[in-house]
């Protein structure tokens, strides 16, 4: 697992690895870490999934994270994030993705990881293959418009904030 | 000139590769280059309205202007997360 | 450390090992896992903080956890939360308190996860004597009133629902 | 009635144990206990708005009647976290 703060991998993901790199980063005092974990469900839509295939325009995704972690600095400073992906086919209860947010206290940390996961389903370029009983389909979610500023402050609706 | 398109998740399927190679005139956009593929490739065109552009790996407008050597990239909605 | 979902312990908090147990009890499907870790901070109110000592009554602080997962349980119902609290020194950088919560997805995850750090620090009955360049004090917070209702009500409305 | 009472954080300073034995008149509250603490420590008089109270390891109303034999505590404002 790369120590990179943004990265694409076809790696497990390693929730400990991402927090030292944070950290590391991390300039300011942190007295809260937060952290999301998506993994993959057995079921969706009442289709029975076998696994996912996650494909993604690595260097633009790489750099999408890296845009989140500057809004992010923005909204909340002394907030810092990281975030790592999973390519290619990931199991049935193995995280798809990670993300970490560090503050000195716990509301923006909350925010901050909260925003990012909005943020990454918004704009990241990934899609996410579902291999389900009977047949497989591309999954579409958001058209990825990175300045459309409704969709930022939907995201911070969601953040709370 | 002479761009090179990245296609993916359905898109890529659609065009049965991940990369296709294109001359374009100059002064092309990329909403140029869209046109190109959608016509070689028409199950592509009902993504018209929802796709994203990217030129070099950043993002960009489908009416910005693209050089050559270029790499245009066509984003179907993602679902990433 | 214990592979219980709620306990008070002079051990280093282990993330992974809280999310195993919670990942152990939780019955249904799990889309989304949220974490939030108390770090002790180096500086408090202008002060220059040396450590932190930690006192607890054990077995109603251990109580006070669930009682916090069984309120999650009825305002997010799917949702698990898993809940180690340190007691004794705690040096600065480290954990004083991990917090785990699983749902199908991030919605109540997060909710969960921020609904039971706002119910514990108004609840369990667990004290921060703060060590400083100087001296030392006990920090007192809030008064323990697990029924009050207005408290539970503060705790949802920062867990934004 | 003989009750042991659990004292925590600054009330334990204050009362210089974290365990101390009292014996109560039956049908004695939390409240009464109490009252006998912050007689025999007038430094846990200011206390008296703020602190919760359990017996046998539960929240209990400071009125609460107790039996022989009980583990009463007085719990200064929390601060864990």
């Amino acid at each position: 697992m790369s120590a990179a703060r943004f990265a694409v991998t076809s790696d497990v993901l390693s929730l400990d690895a991402l927090t030292k790199s944070v950290m590391t980063h991390h300039a300011g005092p942190v007295g809260a870490v937060t952290s999301f974990l998506g993994l993959v469900r057995a079921e969706n839509l009442g289709r029975v999934v076998s696994y996912l295939d996650y494909e993604a325009y690595e260097p633009l995704a790489v750099k999408g994270f890296s845009r989140i972690a500057d809004e992010i600095s923005e909204l909340w400073p002394g907030a810092s994030i990281g975030v790592h992906h999973r390519v290619g086919r990931v199991d049935i209860g193995q995280a798809s993705i990670a993300i970490v947010a560090t503050s000195a206290h716990r509301a923006d940390a909350f925010a901050a990881c909260r925003y990012a996961i909005e943020r990454v389903k918004q704009i990241a370029p990934i899609w996410k293959h579902e291999h389900f009983d009977g047949g497989d389909v591309w999954i579409e979610g958001a058209t990825a418009e990175p300045d459309d500023e409704g969709a930022r402050l939907e995201a911070r609706k969601r953040a709370c904030t | 000139m002479h761009v090179t398109v990245r296609l993916f998740a359905r898109l890529k399927d659609i065009a049965g590769a991940p990369e296709l190679e294109r001359d374009v005139p100059a002064d092309a956009t990329l909403a140029d280059v869209w046109a190109l593929l959608a016509h070689d490739f028409p199950a592509m065109a009902p993504y018209r309205g929802s796709v994203s552009g990217a030129r070099n790996a950043e993002y960009s407008r489908m009416d910005a202007v693209i050089a050559d050597g270029d790499e245009i990239a066509f984003l179907p909605p993602v679902s990433g997360g």
